[in-house]
Parts: C-alpha cells; structure tokens; sequence
C-alpha cells in the first residue's frame, strides 16, 4: 500500500462535522493529484521519478543515515531527559527524521532556515550543537543560539509567524544579488495560519526565493490534517502561483532531491517552492501530550513499516553501501552523544536572576535601569537581613 | 448533589457542561478541544456527550477562529472559544478589538455578540516562550468587552457561567496555574454579580487588591502578615473591566492603604489604572500611595527565573511593609 | 481585445520589484485557465457558454438594467454630496453595477449578505435604503441599519474581516439545517490578507454554504492587483480544495447565472466557492483619492468601452426589450431618486451627543454610566454658566 | 537651507528622504507607499527618487508587512513600515507584540531588530471608522517596543531619524492631524535625546503633561488659563515609552498639580501609569490627584461626535480649573 492511498481512506474516514452530506463536488480533474514523490520504497528499492533523481555516493548514504540515526539518538535522550525532570518539555521529532535530514542536507552553509521548534534533525544538520536545543526546553533561555553563526533562526513557537521572517529574509537576499536561498519549516497545522497565507503571497508577488518545506505529519496536537484542509496541501501553493510538490516524507532521497531542487529554482530567481513532505508524528505532540486520547494504535504501527531509518538501512545493506561495523561505530558514537546531551544539561547552569533585565532593549531603556536597580536591591536586601527564612 | 470539591479546571468543565445542556445555542469552539478535551482537559468529555456540532475542533487558526464565533454569534449561536495560551491569543487580536469589541455599537445596539473567549493565562507553571503571559491590560482598555477573572473554583463555575449568559463580549481569563487548585462549587447557590469584587479577608491596616491566579498569593501574605500583627484586607476583584472601584474605594476608606498586586507587567498594567483611579477618589484617605506589585517591563523570562519575575509572598509582603512605612 | 487578454498585458507591464528575472515557470498546464465567463459581450452580443446559462424575460433584464442605473444615480449622487460637504467621504461603486448587481440579484431574501464598504448595488438588491447606507460616509454613525432586516450586514473597513464572519454565519446555517447561502463580498486587495484565506480553510473544512465573491476591479487603491498576486485570482479557491471562477464582472448576466450557480452549490450542502468578477474602478478609490497620481487616464478609457450599463442597454436595445419609454420613464426615476437622497442626507440630523456612551455594552458597563453621568453633568455646566463663550 | 519651515507631514518626508540618502540599508514598505506617496503624501516621491527596490508597494497584508520587515531586518536592512491608519495596525499586533518586541531577548542580545511602525494617529480629522484611534497603550504595555509620537515638525524630523536610527523596534506615532501644521526644522540642529520630555511652556501653578496631537490644545489651555492668572507649564512628554518620570517628577514638585491629557480612553491610558507612578514618586509634594483628560470608555465616535469625544481646551481648562480646587 503507497503511503498516499493511506492517506485518502483517512480522509473518508475521519472526514465529518458538516451536516449537509458533502459530496465529492472539488474538481479532480483540473489539478489531478500527481505522484507522491518517492525513491526509495518503505521496503528499501531504489526507484526512479521522471522529474526528480539524485545521484550520491556510498559514502554521502551513509553519511544521511548517520544523520538520521544521530539525531534520532539525540532526540530519545531529550525526551528521557524530559522524564528524569532536566527539561520540562520536550518535542520529539520521532518519524520525521528523513523529511529533516533529506531538507536540512540539500542546504548550502549560505542558505538560511527558520524552523520551528521541531526541527532538530536540521539544526544538526546546520551544525546547531544539539545541547544548544535544549535551553529553551530546560527554561534556562529562549533559544540559546546565535543565529547567524549557522543560518539557523531561533526557534519560532508561535505558529507560522517564522514562514514570514523567512520571506523578508528571502526578499532581503534577492535585494543583495546573493544566490542563496531561504527555507521556512512549518506544519500541517500550521498551514491554516493567515500568516502562513501571506508569506505565499508576499514571497510571490516579490518573487522570493524561498521554499517552504511542511512536514505534514498529519496531527496538530490532537487534529488530523482534515480539521485543515480537504485536499493535500501541496495543491496550496498553486493558487498563490508557485509550483507545490508531494514528497514521501519518510524517504530521505527524495526529501533531499526534492528540496535541492527547490532551492535551486529558488537561486534562479524562480521564486517560491511549496513542498508537502508527507510523514508522520510518530511520538506525542510534546511530552505533555497523551496520544491514547485521540489515535488509535494501529495508526501508529502501520506507518512504524515505513520508518525513514529502517528504510534507508535496508537499502544500504541490499546495496552493499555499509558492512556490520559501519552500523557498529555507529551505535557507540549514538551512545557517545546522547552521554555527551546528558551530561551538557545536567551541568547547565540555571541563568542569573539579573537576566531578567537584559536584553530587552538593544539600546536600553529607562524603565529597565530602573526596575533593574530595584530588583538588585531588593535582592541585596535579603542577603543583608537573612530574611530568607520568610520565604 | 449542589456542593461538591472540584479542581478550578473541573469546575469550568462542569459549568461548560451546565451551559451546552441548557442552551442549545451554546458551542464550544477552539484548537484540540473535542477528543483531547483541550490541553488543559477543561472541554474533557464534552465532545462525546455533545457530539462534534457542539462542540468543535477548529482549525490552527485563532483569527479564524473568532472571526467565525462572530459570524455565528451574528446567526444566534453563543460561541465559547478557547484560545490556548494566553501568548496564542494575538493572532486573533484584530478580530476582538476591531469587531468583536465594535459591532454591537457599529450596530447601534441592533446585534449582540454574546461570544466568551477563554484564555488560560499566567505564569507559574515551568513552560516555555508565550505559554505564561498575562495580557489582560491589552483587552480591558478596549471599549466593548468586558474581561474577567476568577481566582477559585466556585467562581470560575459561576462565572464562566454569567460570561456565556452575558450579551456582550466577554475575554475569560483562567489562572492556569490555579486549574488543579480544589475548592468547594455549590451549584445551586446564588452567585454574585459578575462584575462585583469580593473582600476575601477583613482586615483594617491596609488593603491588597488582586484577581486570578495572585488572590492566592495575596492572602497567604495577609496571613503572613497577620503573624506580625497586620490587619491585611484582601480584595478579589475578580473584573478587569469594568473595575469594581466602589469595593475598592471602601476597602481604601477603611485601611487608607491599597497594593495592588498582578502578574502582568506593572507598566501600563491594571494596577496602574486602579492606583490612577483610587488616588481620584480617595485622595485625602490615602496615607500611603498606591503600591504596585507586578511583573517587569521584561518579556516574560524562561522557566528557570519565573519564580524571581512572578510576584509572590514575599515581594508582596516587602510592599506592604513599604506602604506601612509611610 | 477581450478582458482577459488585457489583463494578460497588464501583468507584464507592470511586474517589476523583484531584481532576478521572474521566470514564467509556474506550470500553466496544471490548472488551465478557463475562459471567463461571459453572457453578453462588449457590444451587447448575447453568447452561450457551456456550463452558465441562463434564461430572463424581458421584464427580468429590464429590472436589471434598471438597477444598474438608479445604483449609478444614487453613487454619482453621493459624490456629489460628497463634494458639497454633505458627506464626509464617499467610496464610489462605479463601473462594478453589474458585478453587484448581478450577484445581488442572484440571492434570495433568507440568503445573508456580508458587504464591504462598496456594495451598495447590492444593498439596493437587498432592499436597503440608500439614504441609510450614507450615515457612516456623512460621519453620524458607524452602519446605520438593522442588518438583520434585509439580511445584509453592516460595511466593514478593516479589510477582509468580514469573510470570517460570513463563514462563521454559513457555518451556522448548516448546524440549523436550513439551505439558505451567504455570501462574502470583497476586493483584489483584500485577497492578500490572512483573514480571507483563514476563511477559505475553515469553509472548506466545514464545508459551509458560502460564496466568495471578490470583486477585482484591478486597483486597492493605488496598487494594481500584481501587487497582491501573480496568478489569477479565482485560481486561489482550488489549493483549498473548491471551485473557483472567473466571471466578467462587467457583464451581468454572466455574474447573475455564475453566482446563482455557486449559490445553489452551497444549498446543495456542496460548500464554497470563489467568484472572481473581473471588472474595473472607474472612478478614484474613494473621494479623497487622486488616481492620476498613479494611473494612465488610457486604461480607464479602454474600460469605459465595456461599461456594464451601455453593454445592457445595447442589448436590451437591440434584441427590442426596452423602448424609448422605458428609458425615459427610468430617467425620472433617477432623477427623483437623486432628489430623494439629496433631500433625506440634507435633513439627517447630527446625533445626540449622549450617543457616545449608547451601546458600547448590551449589558451596560459601570464606568460608561459613571463616564455618561461626568459627562452630562459637564454639558449641564455650560448650559447654566453660559460658558460657551469660553469655546 | 538648514532652517525651513515646514508641515510635519513634510518633515517626515524629508526625514525620511534623508535615511534613504545616509543609510542604503533603510527601506521604506508599506500600502500606498511608492506611486501615492501614501495617502498622506508621507513617503511623496520618494520611490521615484529612490526605486521600487527601496520604496516598495506591499500587498494588502499588515501581518506580512511587519513579518517580513523583521525578515529584512534579520538580513540586515534597516525596513520603515507604514501602517495606513491606526485602527489597521491590529493585523500585524501578533507580529509586533509576539516577534517584533521579544526576538532580541529571545535571541540573548545576538540578533536586533531596528524596524520602525510608522502609524498615523488620532482624530479630528473627520474620518469613518478605524481611521481616528489612539492606541499607543496597547503597544507601551508590551517590553522590547519602544513608543514615541512627535508633537511638531522639528521633533517629527529628528525624531524619526532617531527611531530609524535605534537598534531598537520603535512604535512611531503620527498626529495626523497636525500633518498639515507648519513648523520651524533645522536639519543642522543637534536635537534631544529621543526619549527626553521637553518643557514647552514654563509655569509654576500646575503642569500639562501631553504628547503627538494634545500638546497643541495643551499650549492652547495654558494660554488661556494665563489670562485668569494661572501659571500652567506644559511638558511634551514625546515618548511613551519609556516615559520621562524624572522630566515630569522635576516639573511636578515644582507645580505641586499635574493633569495628564491624551486622545486615547482614559481607561488603562497612559495617564493611569502617569498618574500612578508620579503619585508615588511625588507623595508629599502633589497638593492634587493627578487628573487625567482623555478619550471615554467606549469606541471612537462618529465623525460629527468626535469634538465632544476628544479633549478640548474647555475639558482641560476644566481639568486645570478641578485640580486647582483642591
Ligand atoms: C498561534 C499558536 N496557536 C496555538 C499554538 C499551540 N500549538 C503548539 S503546536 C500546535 C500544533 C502544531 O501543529 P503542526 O503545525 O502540524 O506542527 P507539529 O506540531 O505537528 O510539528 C499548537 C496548536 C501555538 N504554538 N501557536
Ligand atoms: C486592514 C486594513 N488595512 C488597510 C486599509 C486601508 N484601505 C482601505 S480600502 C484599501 C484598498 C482595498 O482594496 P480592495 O480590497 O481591492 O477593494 P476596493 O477598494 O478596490 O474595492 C485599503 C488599503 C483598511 N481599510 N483595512
Ligand atoms: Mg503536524
Ligand atoms: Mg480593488
């Protein structure tokens, strides 16, 4: 079964709320669904697609799955780091480490990304220090990066709002002759946004370029995609005027094809991409999140067939692309990360009070001096008096 | 049975509840608040007793959302909606303030929009970015709604109530950190008015004016107080709009000290209107001025320096004494 | 030179902003544009068209012939007063009659109108009194009628809110089983905003029984519609999973049949659709706009000759459905309608002062009544202290 | 010429004009804004002068506008946007309030956002509605923005090329109805700091503190109130945030009496932070509550109601004449 069939009885089977009997009254023909694009099957065969190839060495497949394998390794840390209360939210990107990987490996180190606050196997790719991840999802900070060190933007929890950071940074771009390009992360959910609305319309009309990769993983929180649109959302792009392409989301070559492709329209001065990566969430929402309240097991369980990591191993070893001690070294570098993850934020340190009043202004701010100095002395004045015991 | 202990979050559920079986106009509309039951479980249970028509997922989309409660507040439903975080609340502000908050006086008078708009808010309980705000200033400025807050069960059941009975714009404050606080719902009782503050704690030297998740706080430091031998009167003021400045002004007559305490930032903030206003009215009582405790002019910090930026026992305390000392 | 092929011009002219060469690499052939929907050409020819027809009496088309043009007396009439100082601003409709009232005529009473401040042909459809639309522009209210008693509401001004509420409303006249249609009216420039497209998703997910009329008249004041799209606009509908249709907006009866269908659409339970009437702003955005600052006076002359009312007449003309008296007759009931809103502004009083606190809150709100009594109280000192001349 | 004199619609034009000029990084976006020169000539000419790649025409989308102004920012430009009225600044508010404001605290300093929301503000010009409000406090109350509004041309031309200047995001208020008033700018003087009160008139018996469109009718009630013998000295407070307490602290303990007059509702004004903050720092001198002059709590009104809504001469004389009763 195509994963893009599973999604069509999905849709019969969740679709409800409107009273009136709704029939099939959206015009298939005009903009027939083309293909899924796929190059590699859930089994792990190699298949070709007229518009999209990719051509990559024994050692550039490895190198994806060491990607993904890593970040799937750094990821489980953070969430059973989360359990033991070193973090007090984590969001797993467990299923989506092909649509990352594949997305984050067709960058070049002068594109830009903004993601939102899912996107880990990109910043690894972007060569983000995974530990930096996890500040925000500690409480030490907001996002404890510099994004321009990797052109990877902070991570954006209002969602959508990034998706138009992303087109003004790609405007600015183009207004510099420069031939990078930007990428905008963004879910199913997301794509409901009127923000996300606009940056299609924005990236259009100023032509630029920009490709805005949705991981559809088919939940927002507790909603499947059909509480967001009745067709697939890659059909979007086309009523704003810029091609939208379907890529299986859990097939990190043609995620990569896809995307390279993308940006590379985009450095043409060809404008905006949509691309519908296909997934799914195969964790909680968040580690606050119950799934059993609303998804059935066997969701799960079918696409755990399609997982992006089994996937590409298969075809590795059928290829004879990497030998039982490549999958060895790899196992105990995952292990050397995720003690490396464990140990970087059980020694984080938790911020100075006086951060509070840093950084609100760029170039200060009155109210903030003064605020500052009263909290200083108000501090002080427990330490003088030993009124701790109050607390 | 008409008395029962409920967890503040319950107690909503049960007076969400209470209003879907009464009126069949009544919906209830937000993101993830049917199968999940919201993220806080407030609608726990109520889409499978009320069926998906009543009670609707709606799309990531809060403008969306408002837009369509209006239009169908407009077609006679009464929409509750939940936003669902006080920092998620923005996208939907221009449909609130620009027509929500106008189309009744647009109108002159000839629609109502009885739309509630619930909003967990607050600090206090370790998330992340956006997930801990106090926005209430931003919305009782604005003319054509009316914002309120309940700080304990029984109030958050009659409340909740009132707002969904009320013909106006109502903005729902929760203090999410409060939600697994229990306290005693009599649902048969006769509430008070929605708009009317309470005097939670008599007291003579001096009055702490709170709502929401601070009316706590406040009288834990009443009773700190109290030890020192300080008649702390607290007041729940319980509206944000309109302000009940008569309780307040009574209370003030009495202690001729007020602090008003809020986690929203104290510049700009409630306090700041209610220091303004009580200073107009009671300016030869007051031994002391108005104290503010509240809030930085500061984004709302990261989870690890909440404790320092959310006003608690002993910054209110540390006011008081402030206001004694004059 | 039909329509479309003008605007094909137009797109190319204009474009400009973006610094890389924008390449026409959108795929046409994915969703071809199908022709616009035409009944009656430029010269008044009646033509067919395979999926709109529709069949009047001579009594119909004179009615709407007569629509248009008491529509155009009353506008040309409000910018007079306009410019006599009777009104204090006046958003002027002409050149879009028979995109108004085409689609208002194609609406049955129990069907809900949500306008922006433009329509007043189909306020005229909906049996509004003109003299009411006119309050707001001569600054005494905010929408001076009942919305509930012509089943059209209020002008919007914030652009593209109102296509929320009109879904909300069809989303509740499905819950009450009725098969009533609503319908959004709103402009080229408003398609840019969130809100429109937020509407266009929760239609579709709800499936709700509402028609989305834009009436692209090619200008948001001064920015041509390149500067909200680079497609076509009634593309838009399909990547939400609708139809949309283009419709020459200046040809009546061709918006007549395409809105009646999509009206009938939405009470089959079938859900949205997008309308795009493409007509033209002959005249400035509103009385305080200047187009010369931003316009060739060549491009509204060009669209002069596809004027609506002449298009109607000529046809009515020759295929004998009106004579001379019929012309005459609707003459001196322009002018009397012109005379009847001249007299009825003239006399429309000033509101009481006391309004400012009326209606802010069903429900009264005590710092209104304490602000109302300060207030009165504070008139009441001038009266008894003959302060005025203080002023 | 270094000394013109010109309307403060044209000196922001100017001002303007001179950013594009010094800085090729500044950018002018927004509706209307190129071919128009926006509807109130604002940025007149300035696309011809300086191309559609600098002065550019946006789409109808103030949410887009602000969203890829932080974009632009983040790459390096330094965007001026305009919002064609204030009552269509609420689309973008998330943007503003959730982004613009917080991304230089989120990002611990390592990114800045120097974007410049040029609103044009306030009433009396006879306009429908959306077009008349005043809704500075909804951005005041919110950390990392800052709020200034010029009162004539000189302050209008300095103080926009100060806000373009800043590293900061600043709210950049416009009176619009003083755009067509005349006033001296000399584009050679070394102005204020941006942040600064300034004492426009002198006067020992009570102070007018006022800012953008009131400080005229404020220079207006201190005229008049001189011929009855009263000295009233009137502060252009220029920014509302931060505001200059000291500037009005020094001027309060000197005139013992101060009235706040802004356009926007009293209620949650920025007279009530004023009035609180000055009381407190100003205990024992004020012989007066600060009274507070301004707008009413409801929506703005008609345009043939708005003389009655917005404060006038005889509303502040009244305040001035209440004051001095005490
Ligand atoms: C404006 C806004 N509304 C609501 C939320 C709460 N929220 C966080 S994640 C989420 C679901 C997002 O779904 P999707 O876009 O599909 O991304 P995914 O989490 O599946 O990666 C919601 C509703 C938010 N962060 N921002
Ligand atoms: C949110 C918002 N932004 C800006 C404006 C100012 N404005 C009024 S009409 C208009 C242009 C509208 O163009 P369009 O949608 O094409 O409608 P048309 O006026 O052509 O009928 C603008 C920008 C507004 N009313 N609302
Ligand atoms: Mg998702
Ligand atoms: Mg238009």
């Amino acid at each position: 079964m195509t994963v893009e069939s599973t999604a069509a009885r999905k849709t019969t089977r969740r679709s409800s709320g409107a009273k009136r009997t709704a029939s099939a009254s959206v015009k298939k023909g005009q903009g027939a669904e083309p293909e899924l694009v796929q190059l590699l099957t859930p089994e792990g065969e190699r298949v070709q697609h007229p518009d999209y190839d990719i051509d990559l060495s024994a050692d550039e497949l490895r190198g994806l799955y060491r990607d993904m394998v890593l970040t799937r390794r750094f990821d489980s840390e953070a969430t059973a780091l989360q359990r033991q209360g070193e973090l007090g939210l984590w969001a797993s990107l467990l299923g989506q480490e092909a649509a990352q990987i594949g997305s984050g490996r067709a960058l070049r180190d002068d594109d830009y990304v903004f993601p939102t606050y899912r996107e880990h196997g990109v910043a690894w790719c972007r060569g983000v220090d995974p530990t930096n991840l996890l500040g925000m999802f500690r409480g030490v900070n907001h996002g404890g990066w510099d994004p321009n060190t990797n052109n990877f933007h902070l991570y954006t929890i209002v969602i959508g709002s990034q998706t138009l950071h992303a087109t003004g940074y790609a405007m600015g771009v183009a207004k510099d002759g420069a031939d990078s390009a930007v990428i905008a992360y963004f879910g199913d959910g997301a794509s409901s946004q009127g923000d996300v609305a606009e940056s299609f319309t924005f990236s259009a009309v100023y032509n630029a370029p920009v490709v805005f990769f949705c991981q559809n993983n088919q939940w927002a929180i507790s909603e499947p995609t059909e509480r967001q649109t009745r067709v697939p959302l890659y059909q979007r792009a086309q009523g704003y005027g810029f091609p939208g392409v379907r890529v299986d989301g859990n097939d990190v070559l043609a995620c990569l094809a896809v995307t390279r492709s993308a940006l590379e329209r985009a450095r043409r001065g060809e404008g905006p991409t949509l691309v519908e990566a296909f997934t799914y969430r195969m964790g909680a929402h968040t580690t606050s999140d119950d799934p059993t309240k609303y998804r059935a097991d066997e969701e799960r369980e079918a696409w755990e067939a399609k997982d992006p990591i089994l996937r590409l191993k298969a075809y590795l070893e059928k290829a004879g692309h990497a030998d039982a001690a490549f999958f060895e070294e790899l196992e105990t570098e995952s292990e050397t990360l995720g003690k490396r993850v464990r140990e970087a934020v059980r020694a984080m340190p938790d911020p100075d009070h006086m951060a509070i009043f840093e950084n609100v202004y760029a170039d200060g701010h009155a109210l903030v001096d003064e605020e500052r100095a009263q909290f200083a002395a108000y501090q002080a004045s427990f330490a003088d008096s030993g009124a701790e015991e109050g607390k | 049975m008409a008395v029962q202990k409920l967890p503040l979050a319950k107690a909503l559920n049960e007076s969400l509840r209470k209003a879907l079986e009464t009126d069949p106009k009544v919906l209830i509309m937000g993101e993830d608040v049917g199968k999940l039951g919201g993220v806080f479980r407030v609608t726990d249970g109520l889409q499978k007793d009320f069926g998906e028509d009543r009670v609707i997922d709606t799309p990531l989309a809060e403008s969306g959302i408002v837009g369509t409660a209006i239009g169908l507040a407009l077609r006679g439903y009464r929409p509750v909606v939940e936003i669902q975080f006080d920092g998620f609340v923005f996208p939907a502000y221009d449909q609130i303030v620009t027509q929500l908050a106008k189309m009744h006086a647009r109108a002159l008078g000839k629609i109502k929009l009885p739309v509630v708009v619930r909003i967990p808010y607050g600090g206090g309980i370790g998330a992340v970015e956006h997930h801990s705000e106090s926005p209430e200033a931003l919305f009782a400025h604005v003319a054509g709604l009316k914002v309120v807050s309940p700080s304990n069960s029984s109030d958050a059941y009659w409340m909740l109530q009132q707002a969904i009975q009320s013909d106006d714009p109502v903005i729902f404050f929760e203090p999410k950190r409060r939600y697994w606080d229990k306290g005693e719902v009599d649902t048969e009782a006769i509430p008070g008015e929605l708009h009317k503050a309470r005097v939670t704690r008599q007291g003579t030297d001096l009055t702490l004016a709170a709502y929401g998740p601070m009316v706590k706080v406040c009288l834990e430091a009443a009773a700190a107080a109290q030890e020192e031998g300080k008649s702390v009167e607290v007041l729940d003021l319980r509206s944000m709009s309109p302000i009940d400045f008569d309780a307040i002004q009574t209370s003030v007559e009495k202690t001729r000290r007020l602090v008003v305490v809020h986690e929203a930032p104290v510049f700009y903030g409630s306090g700041a209107e209610i220091a303004a206003r009580i200073t107009e009215r009671c300016f030869y009582h007051l031994e002391a001025p108005v104290l503010r405790v509240g809030g930085y002019h500061a984004p709302y910090p990261p989870a690890r320096l909440e404790e320092e930026y959310l006003p608690g026992l002993d910054r209110v305390l540390d006011a008081v004494d402030r206001s004694l000392a004059y």
